[in-house]
């Protein structure tokens, strides 16, 4: 047992920190610190940045140019990021689609679209979830028929982050009624500029529009976009489940917003004093940094295990589980903490470009929208009803 | 002993009950969160119509109600529609007008009651949090006349009201009870900036400059605090209320999914891990029903009795609120996240009900603190 | 609505409240507030006392012998004997099968059992539980089998609370293995000094000894003795979990509970002050006495509907839940309180007739263990995932 | 960064768990439970043999271990074997003599670790509660020898040790930090009265009246408030390993309890809302693990720190374990109540764990402050 980091880990931590301090822009780190939405060209800016760095794709082999780093590497990446409010990397390409091509994907398909995801080429999207089929993915509709050369897609999609951006979505469309439903399944890369492709916003419960509905009317795919065998797609995104899950703690961006609410609970006031000094608000920060000590060495023990080589068990489905339950409850005090000025809406004061003053200080103006936006962490990416599950089942092997 | 509303009341509510939801459907909604006031006027006319304005009075201040389970009945069923129009505003506002106005002053609440004019209660402030004695607006009195300075903070229905009862301080230190007055002030007058804005319960608040405002005492000058706390208990115990039907909405929504939506094959209200969450939930809201009970029920006792209850029942209708919208968002999964069902602006304005008059953990401490003193 | 009492409802209460002052006493009263364990002795005593005023069966109609109180009146009678720390009513005889030979019995069986019952004749135990069949009564196997005029039993109960003092058991027990599971039951009264009863304590994880095991081998029973029809016996037992449930909510004991934990936290001092003074326990003590006072008007306003005729539905089990879980925090409240003088396990002390000195303050001798006891109240009388369930399938309707 | 275990403390815990699994059965139990000590001998001396009593001891005091981790290795087993050997009071009043002792009064350690004398660590009194600095018990210096007067309160194994390292005031007022000295007492010592009992944790305890006994100081007079916080910070590491042991423990009776026990005919782990609960329960319980590391690994670290997760640690496992009992209890139902069955003697231990150095209450608010205070 030792819970320090290793000389070469610190100097990593380092130089981390140094290329931050040079590279990371002060505009993107003010809008992610205020919370304030991310353009599509910010995404850019930063991938770019990174890319030219080389460490755009933490998770990826060296061969395919990627960074070749450990579990604890891309860890001690991720906390220096968050904790410099960097934007956060888009997941799609880098985290969900790369993996997936380098493990199933044809070499064309390699040397064709990994350099892309990298240059930022494309902006990937993801076509998972329907209406009826969120965290029952196998009775998905989506249907795509072979027709000579191409396969003909019709169906919608939901839930598809950022899809307002993307130009290249991958989907997981019903090739075959026969067998079990997971089984006529395949993972096909679907461009979002052909006819028939169609994009509506879904505006959620905070105001924002980062999600959307994917509608495919007759959309004609090459059969060369079809991803690994027809019918196997169930697998791949098994797979890419798998490798979504990294991070899936989120401990960098607990961290990040425990520092923020303190730095609010310092600065509100209650009966004359910071709000930080009453007992009972200071108690419930205080319940929930413990949780998060405890919880980032869970992480660590897993990253550090993982980085050994050693394959995650039903410990994922506990980090996920309380993890996003921490992130929650961190969201819930910082709108407790704002008070009154929780209520106004004026989320025009958020969007890029807005010459909108805010009301109240600026710190408030996000509170309540961020606690109603993360109840999703708990939703999305595998319910936590759906994580209950799996350890239950892995521990009472019932 | 008795637990069952009178013939009146249980006919207001029927009727209410039957107006909201034939008047604030979907598309009334929807056009409401796109307008400019922040409610619906067809509404708000046809409340006033019915009589639910002339209920938060008594009959000797010209209505035909002003009891706390008057103000429970109308504020449950708005909370059970969702409705943002701003009568909750009336209940502290209007109340102390016809607590302390003059026979002139009080002649306001006649246009009030006949829905043709609104009111806000501008007392918070930027920092003032829900301290209900912090004010730094000041009143400086010239001869017969008073003038206004300084800023409030969230006042909802600010820029929709006629005239707005506003505090201010004409003598004491800032967090003193001592020397709090009360004063009339029309919408339009000269000095008073008006920053109107959405809130996230679905209606509109603004923030208020002051400067030099010419503005009317209302009751005597520095004795307004017992007052203040007095219509914040009624304004809390109509919160509470509204807050208790909307917890019914999200309630009725989520036993609704739970019945329609399939997973695996079967209704996921077959899945006994949601069963149980949604019997916690009814559990508690049970409770959220009693405690508003005893709020309405104490509005007239002494006074420690009185705030003894507003905290309790505060304390616990905060915590429930919390329970219910995110256990109602969970078990809905992603549509419950969706602007465009119903749940999304339930759960946002029963959130934003922990934000008016003191919050869950302020209560909390509160309660034991009065209750050590005791 | 009026949440206040009528001047009849009123002058009950002072009435109660006299015949507690004259009537209770003292050492019986003490024993109660210092949680003493009672003898037999105790509480015959107490029924005597209330038999001779005609208080003892409060839930009796009067031709039986019984007060005739409305739901009201049992309501007030019950805050009062509480507040007033008298014993409780030893509920078997009384509270279950009064009312079920009242509904069920034979004229013979009322008119000899039912004055026996008031008078301290029999002491009654609850024949139900079986091990394997706790929530699930259906299931039980403890057999009966006709022969001549009498019945042959042999099997086992169990959770007999109090069985030790019993002379008599009201039992069911299985007469037929055909149709559905339970359909083959019979409700039989069974005197505990026929041979082949053995009756086994059951040491709780308290150290207390308050349930038992009835063991039954080869009994004899009279057929007078099955209480209505054969193989109907659901329906009765089904009638007496209803009863059972009056007071269900238990705010009573709650009250008492929580003004022994207050008294308990004015006395004990951390950092130098009264640990009612600590914010962060008052805190707790405060959130449990508002979660007191909202059950309690709910406990009112079932009982006020009960009181003009209407019967309570999931209302019953939502209360059970409440009820018990405020009681169960109150206990572990309590046992925070006392501080590391909950440790000492000098459970002689709490004996009856004991010359035992406790170890620290009185108040703390009982406090883990009436913790650790009262785990019991989310279990028996239905568990409140019994209750949840119910509940469920009420409002769900699935 | 290395979570594994080092070999040797691996063979450690592999020998220890075989160990007390061979030794401390069901008879073995009850036996203790039935005797008038409150442990094994035969466990006690093979744990001595074993060389367990050494690894909490460093190199230089004369064991082979005394790090965090050999602390949470050892505790953990015991914890999970429910043992009621009193080995933690060694980690306070060991840790105390081996660092303050004169050679001659560490030459007992050799004693210690051969497992032929116990220890105990007397500084709790009677009001005390969990405040570190309130010592009421007065020492008075004659010449050479001091003689202690006053009470100790539940002090765990007083009535089994040979030695009882002493907490006293020689200067300062009853709450100061200065002005407390250690002492080193025969347990026969003249004017010592020990009031031996069980506990609810399965061993036995003692309540302590000191009248002019006659001690040895240990270390140095008037400074040993520092020490004294340093070593029930390395008894909070143990007692907090133990209840993660114990937590253990619970899982597994709990996970076995519903694969084999079936309710309307089928194994009640099949019913969605235990293994929810069951879940829930596991996810905690590695928070628990993880509390147990951060404290283990910073106990070398320096005060602030280390005090910091002193407080985080036990407000976890306090939490955790309250959590871990209720809920195994009740998913077992009536059986999980009685004395018989194995839960209850690893319930009611597991429960104790917070009613010593400080409950999950006591450190939220510390933990509170010292934040605050940063």
């Amino acid at each position: 047992m030792d819970l320090s980091y290793t000389d070469e880990q610190n100097a990593f931590r380092a130089e981390v920190r140094a290329f931050l301090d040079e590279k990371l822009p002060e505009r993107l780190s003010d809008k992610v610190r205020l919370r304030h939405e991310l353009t599509k060209e910010d995404h850019e800016e930063w991938h770019a940045i990174l890319n030219e760095r080389g460490w755009l794709a933490g998770n990826w082999p060296k061969k395919y140019g990627g960074t070749g780093w450990d579990a604890v590497q891309r860890h001690i990446f991720e906390e220096e990021t968050t904790a410099a409010h960097a934007p956060r990397i888009v997941p799609f390409g880098i985290n969900m689609l790369g993996p997936v091509l380098q493990q199933f994907g044809s070499e064309d398909q390699k040397d064709y679209w990994l350099p892309r995801i990298l240059n930022g080429d494309d902006w990937w999207c993801q076509g998972y979830s329907e209406p009826g089929a969120g965290s029952d993915l196998a009775s998905l509709k989506c249907e795509a028929k072979r027709d000579g050369d191409h396969y003909v897609v019709n169906g919608q999609k939901t839930w598809t982050t950022l899809g307002q951006h993307a130009n290249m979505i991958f989907c997981l469309v019903r090739t075959s009624k026969e067998g079990k439903p997971q089984e006529g399944i395949s993972f096909l890369l679907i461009d979002m500029n052909d006819p028939g492709v169609e994009v509506r916003p879904i505006v959620l419960i905070d105001g924002g529009a980062e999600v959307n509905e994917v509608w495919f009317k007759d959309v004609r795919v090459p059969v060369e976009n079809l991803v690994g065998e027809e019918n196997k797609g169930w697998t791949y995104a098994k797979y890419l489940l798998t490798h979504e899950r990294t991070n899936i703690a989120g401990v960098g961006f607990a961290n990040a917003a425990l520092e923020n609410l303190k730095r609010i609970a310092r600065l509100e006031h209650s009966h004359g004093r910071p709000l930080i000094e009453d007992p009972l608000f200071a108690a419930k920060v205080a319940e929930v940094e413990i949780a998060l000590m405890a919880m980032a060495t869970t992480n660590l023990r897993v990253v550090s295990a993982a980085a050994e080589g050693q394959a995650p068990g039903a410990e994922s489905s506990m980090l996920k589980i309380k993890g996003t339950v921490i992130r929650q409850e961190i969201n819930a005090l910082t709108r407790e903490a704002v008070g009154p000025y929780a209520m106004p809406f004026v989320s025009e004061a958020l969007e890029p470009g807005s010459n909108v003053e805010p009301v109240g200080p600026d710190y408030a103006l996000p509170a309540a929208a961020t606690y109603f936006n993360n109840r999703k962490l708990s939703i999305y990416g595998g319910s936590n009803e759906v994580q209950k599950t799996i350890i239950s089942k892995a521990i009472l092997e019932l | 002993m008795k637990f069952d509303l009178t013939e009146e009341r249980q006919m207001l509510q029927d009727g209410l009950r039957r107006f909201l939801a034939d008047t604030l459907d979907k598309k009334a909604r929807e056009a409401v969160a796109e307008g400019d006031t922040g409610y619906s006027q067809e509404a708000w006319d046809g409340l006033a119509e019915m009589g639910v304005i002339g209920a938060l009075f008594t009959e000797d201040e010209g209505g035909f109600g002003g009891a706390g389970f008057d103000l429970s009945v109308v504020f449950e069923e708005l909370g059970r529609a969702g409705a943002t129009e701003p009568l909750l505003e009336i209940v502290p506002a209007g109340g102390l007008i016809a607590r302390r106005g003059s026979d002139a002053q009080k002649a306001l609440i006649e246009d009030v009651i006949a829905g043709s004019t609104m009111l806000a209660f501008a007392h918070g402030e930027p920092g003032s949090r829900y301290d209900l004695s912090r004010v730094a607006t000041e009143a400086r009195r010239d001869g017969d006349t008073y003038t206004l300075t300084g800023r409030k903070a969230v006042v909802p229905a600010a820029g929709q009201a006629g005239k707005i009862v506003v505090s201010a301080r004409t003598g004491g230190d800032v967090a003193d009870e001592d020397g709090l007055s009360l004063f009339l002030v029309d919408a339009d007058a000269d000095g008073l900036d008006i920053r109107d804005y959405r809130t996230m319960a679905g209606g509109h608040a603004a923030e208020l400059a002051l400067d030099g405002v010419t503005a009317e005492l209302l009751g005597g000058e520095g004795d307004a605090y017992a007052d203040i706390e007095w219509a914040t208990a009624r304004a809390t115990a109509a919160l509470s209320a509204e807050a208790l039907g909307l917890m019914e909405a999200c309630r009725k929504l989520t036993a609704d999914y739970l019945k329609q939506r399939t997973q695996f094959g079967r209704p996921i209200g077959k899945f006994q891990a949601l069963q149980f969450r949604m019997a916690d939930m009814l559990v508690e809201i049970e409770q959220a029903r009693s405690a508003v009970i005893n709020l309405c029920g104490h509005l007239e006792a002494d006074r420690d009795t009185r705030e003894l209850h507003v905290s309790a029942t505060k304390q616990l209708i905060g915590k429930v609120a919390k329970l219910v919208v995110e256990e109602s968002i969970q078990m809905h999964g992603g549509i419950g996240m969706t602007q465009e069902y119903d749940l999304a602006h339930i759960a946002r304005r029963l959130t934003m009900a922990d934000h008016r008059f003191g919050d869950s953990t302020y209560h909390l401490g509160r309660f034991a603190r009065m209750r050590a003193a005791a």
